[in-house]
């Protein structure tokens, strides 16, 4: 049975990525992304993997895809499309080499991951062994918040330059506290077909249960699957609703948004400190210590997550004037 | 000491005149005058040295590759004459009122003055390098003395001039470097080296033509003609007197004279050269017209006969010794005789009339007789010596010894025509006696004394004039012909029995006869060979520039070429697919190949 | 020892720093870069002075070395400064010529814009020179060497002007081409036979690996010698010399008599006499051939020369052919060639600075750049004239200049050697120069007035000293020739080390 | 514990997602098309390595993590892409801007 | 735990933890700020390069926890001089930005576009925080996170140029994601078979295993996803545009040590992670063909170009394939004590660190003229140099750096790489290098230096204007650059001693 559901889930997958990339419209491909998004998720929950699905709902499905169907929406058609044209040799050969290319590559990788000698990470004892030293239960925020702490303090860093870019690429360069107020709703919504009130209503209605969601995903990280991530996506997702719903959210973006957009990171860092005070190594906690440290640091790296999808979304929208 | 202060001196000096353009023009002026009039004091040292100290020696290991100077016999007696013919031109140019004084006398003077060092630096010279320089700077600071009065002649004779002499000097330069390189440094031990040189004939040769420039020997003579009546009659005087003496000597020091078999080619050569240039000389000096340029024809022909000796020293090892001390011996007459016909042409036409005119016609005979070789004058003494060394020296058939006193009859006949000239020149308003006239005397003086003296108590080897009937008349016969052959010409002139095309002003055969030739004949060569360089030079460039022009063209294809690919990728799918392809291959060529996945 | 150990590095180091100083320095402060300038000239020609004792009479040989390539394994390489003889002669030239080229830049350029600039350059590329004079092995001289490529760049391109900057490309396409050739061949001989360290009589290492593989070290010879032979101007490698002569006057003198040109034929003497060393060279059979360049470079260089009627060009056709003299003395394996040859190296060096301080001085005062145009100039400008004459009659090779004594030792060498036919080609070439310094000389005495068309002959003091300074050295360093310390006798010196 | 015929099943699956992603993003001019294909191939190599946990008993929380890190990622370049494209076409709008890209 | 650990890690996070803080203040202070990071960040490079200068190894287990669960930070060899050389490039171009900001980029203000750019500070300090991860990372998947983080802020940095820059940064974000991606494929390939991410027990997990194909594939993907954000030549398209129209003060590190990042990530793979596995020499030989091709066609572009920062951005494409020559020789000689592969690595390092200094000092300037002129046409800007005399000293001690001429890093690199080749007996080396530095020096003659040396400057050239105090500063920037190329020239030998450290061999 589930060699036919793997098969079934496998072939859909592929079907819905070949839609999402070949389609002529963007609204398609957009759409056929955020199918693509659920229709992983479901295969990483074939694959038991529960956190990294929820991951791939909250973040990959919900806020990625968004993003795009977003932009598709905006943009409809590829502005600019058949004004350079493309000499006709390479109108043949593109897809051409495509074919051929991706023919040969898929075989030979295919032929190798074949005759591949699989073996089992070497990291399994050692991470069951060490994780009560971290002061939580579930492995993977264990492995996200202790054991590869580095990584993901990197990767809270890359989402909060990005959104620093993004910003960066609006009015006043993302400097003053009234930037992100400026490129905010007001611009936008002249454009922006107006809200429908069912809509608006909806969205308010739906943002406590979201925020209740988000919260819970971030406290059971401890324990249970969820954390940092798929909590701040939630929590981002309820920002983009009321502000979709044409809440007025400029006191929050104007004097909220940056702090806790770099607040995650900052703590990270300064908790990392603690351990080269007391002689440990960097991102060291002490197993005294260690649950209220990863506590600290996920409940800001929440909001500052929170922050950063949020401000990616935000900064969509092009400040009047870019010329 | 002496002799360093002998060859310093006159260059002090003549630095003094040159640096004298540091003051105020005045300043300047006066300064030289002052120098101008003191210069011949300078070459007082070297008088004196000849008399006091005969075997002086100065050696400087310091300078160039170590240099000796020494005087012997024969420098003893030149430098005496030197000095005198120096002294005399110095003072002909010196010490004049300022209005007679010649425009620039101060350079003029300084010419003279460095001239004399380079003169009787090659006199003295004890090694080859000190011998070069002398001669390179007597060779290099006459051509000042002939430009002077920088009139197109000037300008004409000086660049000849010039030229004959760097040809001159290159020839020496190897000459001697190549003696030197056979071990032969020093002046007293070249000869041998020289005749020990696996190059014995090649040294040979260059010293013969390297001198033979300055030695006016046919067809090297052609400067002379040219640069003695540009030059001032002083300095014609020390040319002749002096400077082309420098000649023979050279070929006296370094030739392998009295070494060897004898009787070698270049003898021969020389011999030849030497008799046609004692006897064309004269046939050429008549037809002249400009009394310096007799002289300097008479010069010619002296020098030929000079020539002759050193001929004979190398055909006949053991008369070399006395051959050369003839030759000495004769030069010393023929550089005071002539160097007072010279100094004299200014003197006739300043002095020739009214209270000093029996003076100096007096003189002036008296000078041209010892030229001529007349009894009791130098010149039958210097004859006479002559004429014992070549005897037993045939050419073709003719013995030498009969030959020689045949260029007494030429010279008789030139000295007439020059006479002749210069009785009919223009003369000056008369002016009271100066440097002039007093330096002529002096010199007329001391031809009458000096060769006798040098040559009995100086130059023992050249041996003495023997008081005989034989040699009286020998002595007089030539003259005697000489008188006969040029009244018969005269009168043959006056009744128009010359062809009409043999005219004596100077037009049948110009000044310098066959330098019109020799310069066309070198123009030629060195034209013919530029255009061969010229035209190998433009074969060369064109093929490189062929070669260029097709590398360039190469590089602009292979640029533009670059650029149409480069094109390619300038678009986001063009770079795709070249991404695309590139990584394909990779991994076929890595995996498949290279890994061995079948 | 230790003092006079510090003393080559001191030497380089201090006209960087005066370059270091002046770079910066604005426009308007003359008299502050004039002296820094002079200051530093004169500095070093005391510290080179300082070094003849001990190198000349004591045999000392002091060294400074500072570690610079890795090579993977045991020791690294080193840049090495060495004082020996030749090392010191050379640097005793740059010395002194350098002080009166300076003197003459400033002259020269007063009132010029980009001073700083220019003499900046200037002294980073006497730096550069002193450098190669020092160098110890080749990678040293290899790095001195490219250094002086790049900052002679600038002092070519000085006036920035289209033709200036299309002389000073073609100058570098040149110069780098023969760089990388050099370069090459380091690196390959390096490889074999180690880093080769100057040694009188040539490198042991060298001479073990070129009796193993000769192949390989006549590659490499030909690599290094025709790479040199770039910057000393062998046929057929010469022609931008006389495109370089759109630099300013002082650059020019100096390229011609102490950097560039010279930087290239002292390379040539250090790899034929203390890399290869002589005798393995002559085994070798590279001396020869490169000889027989030399000699067309000779004859070439003056027949080319004849043909110009520019001074500046006829004067840079001139070096092309005095330059290889030191070649030929170099190549054809006489001691007392190869005295005439290095003693050729500092003689051509003050005959040829004073000719072209002569030149630029005509050009200056006269407006004068043809020939032609020097007619009456011996009225105008005695000094200069004057001045010129001594080096043209050096150049021509009569006594008493410098010219002279070279031209007999060569000659004497000539005949010691294998090759007596040298001599032809000294005599011809001696004929071809006389062919065309004469005429110069000439023109500048006798030649007919111009009419007053030229500006009066004004010969500011500070070109004309270094002029007659270097002039009066033509004459005392022939006059002296035989002196202890003279060139002669210090090439002499060098000779018997190399033959020993 | 999943078998290893589904792993593989997966990996495959996942290496048609990378190289047709990569294909496409190569070749597509349009900028939105590519952001996206973009992300699938990021979701492509994500795939891989969950299929790599999946071997493991439990699935592997250490590769889970990274895939969560490797998401995130995700989310910030297309972000970062989005806003681009956004900018640049608010260009093109306007009339204008370059056309290289 | 030692102070020279410590700095292991405060020379990622301190970067990080000042680009958050300086989001929060207003632009004068990010300057402040910025400036006081680089001095601290080269304050913390210094114990590195000291403990690696007297051999010493440096590890950092971060949180204490082993690899392969935890991650090791290792302070050898290569990671220390390149973060030598990245605080050297880093501290100058701070500074320089925070004397003349208008060269972080432009920026929409309330009304208009207005030159200086603040979101320059976090982006840079980030970047600079991905930067020193890359080079200290000991684990493969930490090395992607690094990457990322090293590409997008690049990305954005590029973006904050302004209009012009945009379709720039946004081609060289799809590169350098996809790059990143194709590394990442690698990397789940070789964790498929190892099960290991730490570099060291990759390489020894991989000495056991038998099918090669396998890692060789890995190492192709790797290898071709950071050729291309190293921008080998078939693959370098992006890098012209987004380097020539990122502001004044990006693109020297972009060009100077953003491509190096890659680079380095590069040699680790190759070196670190993988044995010699058979099949290898393959992709080496196809490297440095590209290599050679990258070296020639990159000069004849620069040649063309008429525009200064583009042609300066082709001379990194010739630049880099110097680097990628050097691969088919690493291979030689990895099994006798590794002298010969030694001695090209040691002469890529060379060339690469030598290229990061010249060639920040040489967009530095070209910054600096474009900004002060408003233009980089090359006909605008002749003559531009005679204002500033130790601006064109500074650009020419810059351009001997490129063009491999003594005393320069890049003279010490090719020096080794040559040398290298004639023990490998590859002589067509030897030819590359020569008619590389031929072609540079074309380049760089024809294109730059009729900027500084033409005399003529029409009367309303821009850059005949007064030069201000700041902008005389600027041109110190520029020559500390010069003299730190010629004098990290005489710092080979040093360099030589320190890759010995931590070395693969």
């Amino acid at each position: 049975m589930s060699t036919v559901l793997d098969l079934g889930l496998g072939v859909a997958v592929l079907i819905v990525t070949g839609l999402s990339l070949l389609a002529r419209s963007r609204l398609v491909m957009s759409m056929s992304f955020l199918v693509l998004g659920v229709l992983v998720a479901i295969v990483w929950l074939r694959l038991s993997s529960l956190d990294v699905a929820l991951a791939e709902a909250a973040i990959g499905t919900g806020l990625l895809s968004a993003l795009l169907v977003w932009l598709a929406v905006r943009s409809p058609l590829p502005p600019g499309a058949g004004r350079m044209e493309t000499s006709h040799r390479l109108r043949w050969l593109r897809p051409a080499v495509g074919l051929v290319a991706g023919t040969v590559l898929t075989v030979v990788t295919a032929a190798v991951w074949v005759r591949a000698d699989h073996r089992l990470p070497a990291w399994g004892e050692p991470a069951q062994a060490q994780l009560p030293d971290t002061g939580v239960e579930h492995p993977i925020t264990g492995v996200l918040l202790a054991f590869r702490a580095y990584d993901t303090l990197l990767e809270s860093g890359i989402l909060m330059l990005t959104a620093a870019a993004v910003l960066a690429l609006s009015r006043r360069g993302g400097l003053s506290a009234g930037s992100t107020h400026q490129l905010s709703i007001h611009q936008a919504s002249a454009a922006l077909p107006p809200v429908p009130a069912t809509l608006s209503w909806a969205a308010r209605m739906l943002t406590p249960a979201l925020v209740l969601l988000g919260l819970w995903l971030l406290f059971a990280g401890s324990t249970d699957s969820g954390g940092a991530f798929q909590s701040g996506a939630v929590l981002a997702a309820a920002l983009i609703l009321l502000h979709c719903a044409q809440v007025d959210l400029r006191v929050f973006q104007a004097r909220w948004l940056r702090p806790l957009l770099v607040g995650g990171v900052v703590v990270f860092v300064l908790a990392g400190l603690v351990g080269p005070l007391l002689g440990l190594p960097w991102l060291s906690w002490e197993p005294e210590w260690a649950f209220a440290a990863v506590l600290v640091v996920e409940v800001l790296l929440t909001a500052g997550i929170t922050a950063g999808l949020y401000a990616l979304f935000l900064a969509l929208e092009n400040p009047e004037g870019v010329r | 000491m002496l002799m360093a202060v002998g060859l310093a001196a006159p260059v002090v000096l003549a630095a003094i005149i040159a640096l004298a353009g540091l003051l105020s023009p005045q300043g300047a002026l006066r300064l030289r005058r002052g120098a101008t009039v003191l210069s011949p004091v300078t070459v007082v040292p070297a008088a004196a040295l000849t008399l006091l100290s005969p075997d002086a020696e100065w050696q400087a290991p310091w300078l160039l590759f170590g240099t000796v100077f020494s005087l012997d016999p024969a420098a003893r007696a030149l430098t005496l004459i030197a000095a005198l013919l120096y002294g005399g031109a110095l003072v002909a140019v010196g010490w004049l009122k300022t209005k007679d004084a010649e425009r620039g006398s101060g350079a003029l003077s300084g010419f003279l003055l460095v001239c004399f060092t380079g003169n009787i630096g090659t006199y003295w010279a004890a090694d080859v390098v000190s011998f070069y320089l002398t001669f390179a700077v007597m060779s290099f600071s006459a051509a000042g003395l002939v430009i002077h009065y920088r009139h197109q002649r000037a300008r004409r004779a000086t660049r000849i001039y010039l030229v004959m002499s760097v040809f001159s000097e290159t020839a020496i330069l190897a000459g001697l470097l190549l003696t030197a390189g056979a071990g032969g440094y020093l002046v007293a031990e070249a000869p041998a080296a020289v005749a020990s040189s696996d190059h014995t004939g090649l040294i040979v040769v260059l010293l013969l033509i390297g001198f033979g420039v300055k030695a006016g020997t046919v067809p090297l003579h052609v400067w002379l003609p040219l640069a003695h009546p540009a030059a001032p009659p002083a300095a014609s005087a020390v040319l002749s007197g002096a400077m082309v003496k420098a000649g023979l000597v050279g070929w006296i020091r370094f030739l392998p004279l009295g070494q060897g078999p004898g009787d070698v080619p270049a003898g021969h050569v020389l011999l030849a050269l030497a008799l046609l240039g004692a006897f064309a000389a004269v046939v050429i000096g008549v037809l002249q017209q400009d009394p310096k340029v007799v002289l300097a024809y008479s010069t010619i022909s002296q020098m030929g006969f000079m020539t002759c000796l050193v001929a004979v020293a190398m055909l006949n090892p053991s008369a070399a010794g006395a051959a050369s001390a003839a030759a000495v011996l004769y030069a010393v007459h023929h550089g005071l005789a002539k160097g007072a016909l010279f100094l004299g042409v200014p003197v006739v036409k300043h002095y020739g009339s009214g209270r000093t005119g029996v003076l100096v016609t007096v003189g002036m005979v008296g000078a041209a007789l010892a030229v001529a070789g007349a009894p009791l004058t130098s010149g039958a003494y210097g004859k006479y010596v002559s004429k014992e060394a070549v005897e037993g020296i045939s050419v073709m058939g003719l013995g030498l010894a009969e030959l020689l006193p045949l260029v007494a009859v030429g010279s008789t006949l030139l000295l007439m025509r020059f006479g002749w000239v210069i009785s009919r020149a223009d003369r000056a308003a008369p002016r009271p006696p100066d440097g002039e006239l007093l330096s002529w005397l002096a010199v007329c003086a001391a031809g009458v004394t000096v060769p006798w003296a040098a040559g009995l108590w100086w130059l023992p080897a050249a041996g003495e004039f023997s008081w005989t009937a034989t040699a009286l008349w020998d002595a007089s016969w030539p003259i005697l012909l000489g008188l006969a052959a040029g009244a018969v010409a005269w009168w043959a002139a006056r009744r128009r029995l010359a062809p009409a095309w043999l005219r004596a002003d100077g037009t049948t055969v110009q000044p310098g006869d066959l330098v019109v030739a020799e310069e066309s004949l070198l123009t030629g060569a060195w034209k013919r060979t530029s255009r061969g360089v010229e035209l190998a030079h433009r074969g060369s460039a064109a093929v490189l520039q062929g070669g260029a022009a097709a590398a360039r063209g190469a590089a602009a294809r292979s640029r533009r070429g670059i650029a149409r690919a480069e094109s390619t990728v300038d678009s986001w799918e063009g770079s795709g697919v070249v991404i695309l392809v590139l990584t394909a291959t990779a991994v076929v060529a890595v995996v498949v190949w290279g890994g061995g996945v079948r | 020892m230790v003092v006079n150990d510090v003393i080559p590095l001191a030497v380089v180091l201090l006209s960087v720093t005066v370059a270091a100083i002046i770079f910066p320095l604005p426009q308007r402060l003359n008299r502050l870069r004039s002296a820094v300038n002079l200051a530093g000239a004169v500095v070093k020609l005391a510290l080179v002075v300082l070094l003849v004792p001990p190198v000349v009479t004591e045999g000392a040989r002091p060294e400074f070395a500072v570690p610079f390539l890795p090579t993977g394994t045991g020791d690294p390489i080193s840049l090495v400064l060495r004082v020996d003889p030749l090392a010191l002669f050379f640097a005793g030239l740059s010395a002194v010529l350098w002080l009166l080229t300076t003197v003459y830049a400033i002259g020269y350029l007063r009132g010029t814009a980009y001073q700083s600039r220019f003499f900046g350059f200037f002294s980073l590329c006497v730096a550069a020179t002193v450098g190669i004079s020092f160098s110890g092995n080749l990678i040293t001289f290899l790095v001195f060497y490219e250094l002086l490529t790049l900052v002679t760049y600038p002092l070519v391109a000085h006036w920035g002007d289209e033709k200036s900057l299309k002389a000073a490309r073609l100058y570098m396409r040149y110069a780098l081409g023969g760089g990388v050739a050099v370069l090459v061949g380091v690196v390959w001989l390096t490889m074999e036979a180690g880093p080769a360290d100057f040694a009188e009589g040539g490198a042991a290492d060298v001479a073990e690996f070129a009796s193993h593989s000769p192949t390989a070290a006549v590659i490499i010879f030909a690599l290094l010698v025709g790479g040199l032979g770039v910057k000393s101007a062998l046929v057929p490698l010469h022609s931008w010399l006389p495109a370089a002569m759109v630099a300013p006057a002082p650059v020019s003198a100096l390229l011609h008599a102490v950097a560039v040109v010279k930087a290239g034929v002292f390379g040539i003497v250090r790899v034929v006499d203390d890399v290869y060393g002589i005798e393995v060279a002559w085994d070798l059979g590279v001396l020869t051939p490169l000889l027989v360049v030399a000699s067309v470079t000779v004859i070439y260089g003056s027949y080319q020369a004849l043909r110009q009627t520019e001074i500046k060009r006829r004067l840079a056709f001139s070096t092309v052919s005095q330059v290889s003299y030191v070649v030929l003395g170099v190549t054809m394996f006489s001691m007392a060639g190869t005295a005439g040859g290095v003693a050729h190296l500092v003689h051509q060096g003050i005959m040829k600075i004073t000719l072209f301080f002569c030149a630029g001085l005509f050009a200056e005062s006269m407006g004068a750049h043809k020939i032609s145009d020097l007619r009456g100039a011996g009225q105008r400008m005695p000094w200069t004239s004057a001045a010129f004459t001594v080096g043209a009659f050096g150049m021509i090779g009569l006594p008493p200049t410098a010219g002279f004594i070279s031209k007999w030792q060569l000659g004497l060498g000539a005949l010691e050697s294998p090759h007596p036919w040298v001599l032809v080609v000294l005599v011809v070439s001696s004929l071809l120069n006389a062919a065309y310094f004469l005429p110069v000389v000439y023109t500048l005495w006798f030649g007919d007035q111009h009419d007053a068309a030229f500006t009066s002959g004004h010969e500011p003091r500070l070109l004309l000293v270094p002029a007659l300074c270097t002039a009066g050295f033509t004459l005392i360093v022939g006059l002296g020739a035989s002196l202890p310390f003279s060139p002669l006798e210090i090439s002499r010196l060098i000779a018997e080390g190399v033959f020993s | 514990m999943v078998s290893v015929d589904t792993i593989s099943w997966y990996l495959l699956v996942s290496t048609v997602m990378i190289i047709f992603g990569t294909v496409r993003l190569l070749l597509v001019r349009d900028l939105l098309a590519r952001l996206i294909a973009l992300d699938v191939t990021g979701i492509g190599v994500l795939l891989a390595l969950v299929a790599l946990a999946a071997r493991s008993e439990s699935s592997d929380p250490v590769l889970q993590a990274l895939v969560i890190t490797g998401l995130v990622i995700a989310v910030a370049f297309t972000g970062l892409g989005a806003v681009l494209i956004r900018r640049i076409e608010g260009l093109r709008e306007d009339g204008g801007g370059g056309d290289r890209s | 735990m030692t102070f020279t650990q410590f700095s292991l890690g405060a020379l990622a996070l301190l970067p990080l933890l000042a680009a958050a803080l300086t989001m929060l203040l207003p632009h004068p202070v990010r300057r402040a700020l910025g400036v006081l990071v680089a001095l601290l960040v080269a304050g913390f490079t210094a114990p590195v390069l000291g403990s690696v200068t007297s051999g010493e190894l440096t590890e950092l287990v971060l949180g204490g926890f082993d690899a392969p669960l935890g991650i090791h930070l290792r302070g050898d060899g290569l990671a220390a001089v390149f973060l030598g050389v990245t605080s050297l490039v880093g501290v100058v171009v701070t500074g320089y930005a925070a004397v003349l900001p208008k060269s972080t980029g432009a920026h929409l203000s309330a009304t208009s576009w207005v030159t200086s750019h603040p979101g320059f500070w976090p982006l840079w300090l980030g970047c600079w925080s991905g930067l020193n991860a890359v080079y200290l990372s000991g684990d493969l998947f930490n090395l992607y996170v690094s990457l990322e983080l090293v590409g997008l802020t690049a990305v954005a940095l590029v973006a904050v140029g302004g209009q012009s820059a945009w379709e720039p940064a946004l081609r060289y974000l799809f590169i350098a994601v996809l790059g990143s991606l194709m590394f990442l494929a690698g990397v789940g390939l070789l964790a498929a078979v190892t099960g290991t991410l730490d570099l060291h027990q990759t390489r020894s997990q991989l000495d056991e295993l038998e099918d090669p194909t396998l890692p060789l594939l890995a190492l192709t993907l790797i290898t071709v996803g950071l050729a291309m954000k190293v921008a080998l030549l078939p693959m370098h398209r992006w890098l012209v545009p987004a380097h020539s129209a990122a502001p004044s003060a990006v693109s020297p590190i972009l060009s100077g040590v953003v491509i190096k990042a890659a680079l380095v990530v590069l040699l680790r793979c190759w070196l670190w992670a993988l044995p010699a596995v058979p099949g290898m020499q393959w992709l080496a030989w196809l490297l440095g063909g590209l290599g050679v091709a990258a070296v020639l066609v990159g000069s004849v572009l620069a040649l063309r170009q008429d525009r200064l920062k583009p042609l300066v951005a082709y001379s990194t494409v010739a630049q880099i394939g110097y680097w990628f020559v050097a691969f088919p020789l690493l291979l030689h000689g990895e099994h006798d004590g590794a002298p010969l592969g030694s001695g090209a690595y040691n002469g890529l390092v060379a060339l690469a660190a030598g290229h990061a200094i010249a060639k920040a000092g040489l967009f530095t300037a070209a910054g600096f003229l474009k900004d002060r002129c408003g233009t980089d046409k090359m006909s605008a800007l002749r003559g531009a140099g005679a204002h500033h005399p130790v601006l064109i000293l500074a650009m020419g001690m810059c351009a001997v750096g490129l063009l491999g001429l003594p005393i320069s890093l890049g003279f010490t690199g090719k020096w080794q790489l040559a040398t290298a080749a004639v023990g490998a007996e590859q002589w067509w080396v030897l030819l590359v290098v020569a008619a590389g530095t031929l072609l540079s020096a074309a380049y760089l003659l024809r294109g730059i230096a009729p900027l500084l040396l033409q005399a003529e400057v029409p009367e309303n050239a821009p850059a005949a204007g007064p030069v201000r105090g700041r902008e005389r500063l600027g041109e110190i920037a520029v020559l500390i650059f010069g003299v730190a190329t010629i004098g990290t020239g005489l710092l080979g030998a040093w360099l030589g001693d320190l890759l010995e450290v931590g070395a693969w061999w």
